[in-house]
């Protein structure tokens, strides 16, 4: 007997049974262009106090940036990722959530975490070498700054998870460079937030490289808010360097997770006008000529050509906005050019709420070595006296 | 003959016998009752109740937000756990099979185990990754690892595994109540293993970092954990005819690894040899035996020596009796413990 | 200064100068509907001697998936993932490849490599359990059967990128279910694939299940196919039981990728009409309602209706078919009712081209406790005679 | 003093000291040229010549093809190496740091070290996967990473680590012609070490599998690796004025692990101190002490000591020194030794 002869009536010639598509791709997919508000008609409706506070906050940044460079110069910082050039990203990033929200800083985003508030010691402990991080987590709301790429991602939604489970209005923030789309750890963060519906706001800060990997070595993809559409979520596409419209862009994703819609997948296209750490040399990879044409669509210019244009940028603003700015960085540069204060002792305290019995055998061992140093140190001074 | 079968003598009431599934299932089921952070999340743990029917029921007693069915992505899980754990929640998380925890070896390393460490104490991860590891089931390839080296070389990971229906209860809620993150590792092959045990009164176990003395002797302890356990006790049975009286510990968490038990029986016997199922080179055994002898020297008449898997990749099913060790291999180590005078020599190296 | 004086005419407020949609994503986009022919009209252009080839091996390839579930329960096979049900993919798999191409199956997809010319005991040999892999994956060019899953997505994709370096004519057809998708090993695979524009199709078997978590728990994308965008290749969606639309959309993808235009995504939805293996108990996450009408629309009835329909299904038709299978069945049984010769030295033979020291050793004393098992046998055989 | 910068006495032609960075470089090179199957992948790897130039100009010599900048996917890298491997070419994969090679943990486990048994030996994988590791250069958290514990636990893999700037080269060589999976650590913090060492001739070196004695001695053995050879040779000077003699001897690599030249340098001198980075605790430390008791037990006038780094996640910068294994550390294990009469103990257990 034939199969069909088998199933007799049951026979479905049509599209399989189970299969329906399971939404309209369409709303998911980015506008072809980059969203954009500053030097757009649209620019005429932004606030202007908002217009004046972004101005601050972005010369603060390029300031924070540069101070923090300088720190490199003088042995004070082991390493340091800036973010100039990408001021607007990291601003909108922290303006955009509320005091219950999250932020998922990746290693470059330390900008982002002071902006939201952290005090800039504490932001670059890390950097500096004194600790792996500086902060609570739990207090400050920001994760610990995370180097190994992407891998913050499926923490994001497991944070923003839980809160929903637990009935909190919580949304994370989760930040990533243009390389670290390409990590594994992205696509299955990507796909569980959109199969649990988490309040997770994915915010890709395409800067053009992943250390010296141009953009067109790391993907193929129409653009990396495409690949929202793979998850079932929608992806968004703006200029990473108009604030105006990332924080529209950002703010309106984080309102959508806030209400209960999910996860949506936001592409900056920005740009690193510094190299990649001080320690990097970019000559090696790329052009002055790419870095002069995009030092024209400076975050700062833009928004600096909109207050312009209203006759908001008197140079009482422009003093206000430079010595908020040199505030923050004669504070760090005091308190960074202080030592840090460290107790080697340390290193064993935080392993496990409990010491194990080889750790605490460790732990007697370093402290008579150091005990044996202070001693032998105490005894050449007493030589010497 | 595994201990877990041995009825407790003087056990007055009539009870059924429970199994190391069972119990683990109603450890689980208990810790979810007793705590409502406390969420299950893996692969198939859900509607199926795992592969192994661990979760067995869960999800419909506690809702599918306490017991959930994940996308196939271990990475995934566990990063998603590590959030949740930030926000308050107890993941305790399945991995399907041991070679199935790999995907996730990243989230473990870099962040289970360091995230406390990373913030000076401020953000403890309590999470429990429960794997299923060891052969002896019959699996086909990627189905049988013993991979405890990677996690016991990895600080800030505590590392269990029980050998008994009671450590399996009592050992998963201890876990479970950790404040750190636990790697729980299951012996496959003892799933089915019985003892007369109460999910109503499961008895107390001491706590993880305490090493059982399974059977006291006078002659040579075997070491060992996990599913060499019911070997090592049926090598001492079979030890008697030779006049061996041997002790069995079982260490029953890795780490933290309980010295001062193992030593202290070393010393009263003289001689030792470590069991496990682990490939021998770069497995947990060296660790165990390099510390035995640092701390045993002079109480030592032999050698420390091993019995543990061969260094090859766990064999296909019809050949995997070869390289699990067992009573006869564990018996020709205690053998070759220099009983006479004179060193008795092991198998020359590269000598056929 | 301002940043914008300093920049002076450099100003760009217009999009970021580095920015271009890479690609129309428009082209990218499957189908809204899974692709048919057979119950179309589409299905009148179908070459009658391909059909009744299909046909044929449709059935064998049903015939096989029985034999092997029959050989578990004999406790010849360690564990059987049967594909009855996916059978057209499986053909349709094997039928489109040259000679020369790569096929990298799943644990699953036995029958595919089967359909394209392996000794099914070759086949079968990690599920029977007497070696991880019974076939040199360079002379048959279908690579192990793999367990982990996603993870051979990667490989089709690096061989697919040596033959092309190589100037060969070699494309890479890697097959993978609907869980899989979810894997970090798929998204680096598929993005690696289109970045390096490499030859291979990947190609996922959506049966609705990964074991027991039904697709809704897995994805909440539109469809798996839609997951190629955001990697810049085209996605199709097939009806993975109609085997003439497979056989076509899989063509074509391969002869596009031979072509040297690159990658292709393809999700065939199909279904699986067994258990997850014969381990499992289905029973406990899906109806045998769903199970009912999934049967009404088996990839065979599909073809005898299309023969029927054109008169070509008569008594010697089935009964050539029936025959062809019957044969491969009684080929297994009997073959697989042998036992497998096997020597334990082998496992100590393959582990390195020249074994470590610490491995001649373990040889040694392997060889030594067999000779001794046997030594002691032959003794009680001796005391016994 | 490290035995890199000594010159070789005799050498009649002047020649500019070399790094072991640019013997690496050289090694490369060379084996690029010698073979076209040879295609090196990474992060970084191409236009840049990666973090810390040791590709640099092979992508301007030999072609992007040859030379190639992945994207930022470490098991996709991996993955894809496979793959080329098993179409015949000899893929040489750099992962940028230690810690960022766990992503790739499923396909070394799971498929590198096992596709030759998997496949009875028709399917060798000839992939050097180069990953520069351990401490000791001021780097911030998951880049100084001493995770050679995971890779010697895995059956299938080589593993080599070269301490010198001639075995830097004629190891990285040898990996490159082998035919099976080699992990090639490479210790970050001896890069810019130097050595009179010629590009255009370079030295033979023995053959990975023989470990070299650096330095000899009749009092004990000091059995290292990679970054702690250095150190120990700078401790064997140190103990001259205590009166020991210490003999060094440098692994090269741990697996094949050449057990005959360990064994019979401390049957000569008596006694032995392991030292190594990685955390003691299930590190590499314990199989090398274990081994060698098993071998050399009545040799033996103390027990195998060692000295590792802590069993800690690995510490921020500006603590590292106290972590790294020292000079000092060094000679308070020789110390240690039983040099007279009566067992001195180590720190004892918990008693803080
Ligand atoms: C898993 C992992 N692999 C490699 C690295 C080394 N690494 C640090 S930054 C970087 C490039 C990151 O590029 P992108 O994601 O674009 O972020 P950006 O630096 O541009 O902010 C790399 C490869 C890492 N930190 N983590
Ligand atoms: C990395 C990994 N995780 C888990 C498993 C266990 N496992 C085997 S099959 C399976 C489900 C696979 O589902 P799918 O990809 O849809 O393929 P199908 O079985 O439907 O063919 C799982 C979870 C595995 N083999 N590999
Ligand atoms: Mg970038
Ligand atoms: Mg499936």
């Amino acid at each position: 007997m034939t199969v069909l002869a088998a199933h007799g009536r049951a026979y479905h010639p049509a599209p399989p049974p189970a299969w329906q598509p399971r939404m309209d791709p369409g709303p998911l997919l980015p506008d072809a262009e980059p969203y954009r508000v500053l030097g757009t008609p649209a620019a005429a409706s932004v606030d202007a106090d908002l217009l004046k506070e972004l101005h601050v906050d972005l010369i603060r940044g390029r300031r924070y940036n540069e101070q923090a460079t300088a720190l490199t110069r003088q042995g004070r910082l082991a390493v340091y990722p800036s973010t100039t050039g990408q001021e607007a990203c990291e601003i909108a990033a922290a303006r955009v959530l509320a005091e219950q929200d999250w932020l998922f800083p990746s290693y470059r985003d330390t900008l982002a975490a002071v902006a939201r508030g952290l005090d800039p010691v504490a932001a670059l402990t890390l950097l500096r070498g004194d600790w792996h991080s500086g902060y609570d987590p739990k207090t400050s709301r920001i994760a610990p700054l995370c180097t190994p790429l992407a891998t913050q991602l499926p923490h994001a939604v497991g944070l923003a998870h839980a809160a929903r489970l637990k009935g909190d209005d919580v949304v994370a923030l989760a930040m990533v460079g243009d390389g670290g789309t390409s990590e594994g750890d992205f696509h299955e963060a990507l796909n569980f937030a959109a199969v649990w519906q988490a309040p997770v706001v994915f915010f890709v800060q395409n800067n053009g490289f992943a250390i010296s990997v141009p953009l067109e070595k790391q993907t193929a993809a129409p653009s990396l808010a495409h690949k929202a559409v793979g998850y079932g979520m929608p992806g968004r596409l703006v200029d990473g360097n108009d604030v105006a419209a990332v924080l529209e862009v950002l703010g309106s994703a984080i309102e959508r997770a806030r209400s209960g819609h999910g996860p949506t997948l936001i592409e900056a296209i920005t740009y690193r006008l510094d190299a990649h750490t001080n320690a990097d040399d970019a000559t090696r990879y790329r052009t002055d000529d790419e870095v002069t044409t995009w030092r024209g669509h400076d975050p700062i210019a833009l928004v600096e050509q909109e207050l312009t244009a209203r006759g908001l940028l008197d140079d009482e603003t422009a003093q206000a906005a430079s010595e908020a700015a040199e505030k923050l960085a004669a504070d760090m540069r005091e308190r960074m050019h202080a030592d840090a204060v460290l107790d080697p002792m340390e290193l064993f305290e935080h392993v496990y709420a409990e010491p194990t019995p080889q750790l605490r055998e460790q732990r007697a061992q370093l402290r008579e070595e150091l005990q044996a140093a202070q001693d032998s140190q105490a005894a050449a001074e007493g030589e010497q006296a | 003959m595994s201990t877990a079968t041995v009825a407790k003598a003087g056990t007055a009431e009539k009870r059924k016998p429970a199994t190391m599934a069972q119990a683990l299932t109603s450890a689980l089921r208990d810790a979810m009752a007793a705590d409502p952070s406390v969420h299950v999340m893996g692969e198939d743990v859900g509607t199926l109740g795992g592969v192994f029917r661990i979760t067995d029921g869960l999800a419909k007693e506690f809702g599918e937000d306490r017991c959930t069915d994940t996308p196939l992505a271990e990475a995934g899980i566990l990063g998603a756990a590590v959030g949740m754990a930030m926000y308050g929640l107890r993941p305790v998380v399945e991995m399907q099979f041991d070679a199935f925890a790999y995907p996730a070896f990243e989230q473990l390393i870099s962040h289970v185990s360091r995230m406390r460490n990373r913030t000076r104490g401020a953000m403890p991860l309590p999470i429990t990754i429960r794997i299923p590891y060891g052969g002896g089931i019959g699996g086909v390839e990627h189905h049988s690892d013993s991979s405890e080296a990677y996690y016991i070389a990895t600080p800030g990971l505590h590392v269990f595994t029980p050998a008994t229906v009671a450590d399996a209860y009592g050992m998963l809620r201890a876990a479970i109540a950790s404040d750190d993150p636990v790697v729980f590792l299951e012996p496959k092959r003892l799933y089915w293993s019985k003892a007369d045990w109460s999910a109503a009164s499961p008895e107390t176990v001491p706590p993880p970092g305490k090493a059982a003395i399974r059977r006291q002797g006078t002659s040579a302890t075997l070491v060992t954990y996990g599913p060499s356990v019911p070997v090592c006790l049926q090598a001492a049975e079979a030890a008697k005819e030779e006049g061996w009286d041997l002790e069995v510990v079982d260490l029953r968490s890795l780490v933290p690894f309980d010295e001062e038990t193992v030593a202290a029986s070393v010393r009263r016997t003289g001689r030792a040899v470590v069991v496990h199922e682990a490939p021998g080179f770069g497995g947990p055994g060296g660790e165990i035996a390099a510390r035995i002898t640092e701390r045993c020297f002079h109480h030592l008449e032999a050698p420390v020596l091993r019995v543990a898997g061969f260094d090859i990749p766990y064999p296909p099913p019809m050949l995997e009796e070869h390289h699990l060790p067992g009573v006869d291999r564990v018996l020709d180590a205690v053998a070759r413990l220099q009983w006479e005078s004179g060193y008795v020599a092991g198998p020359a190296g590269g000598s056929d």
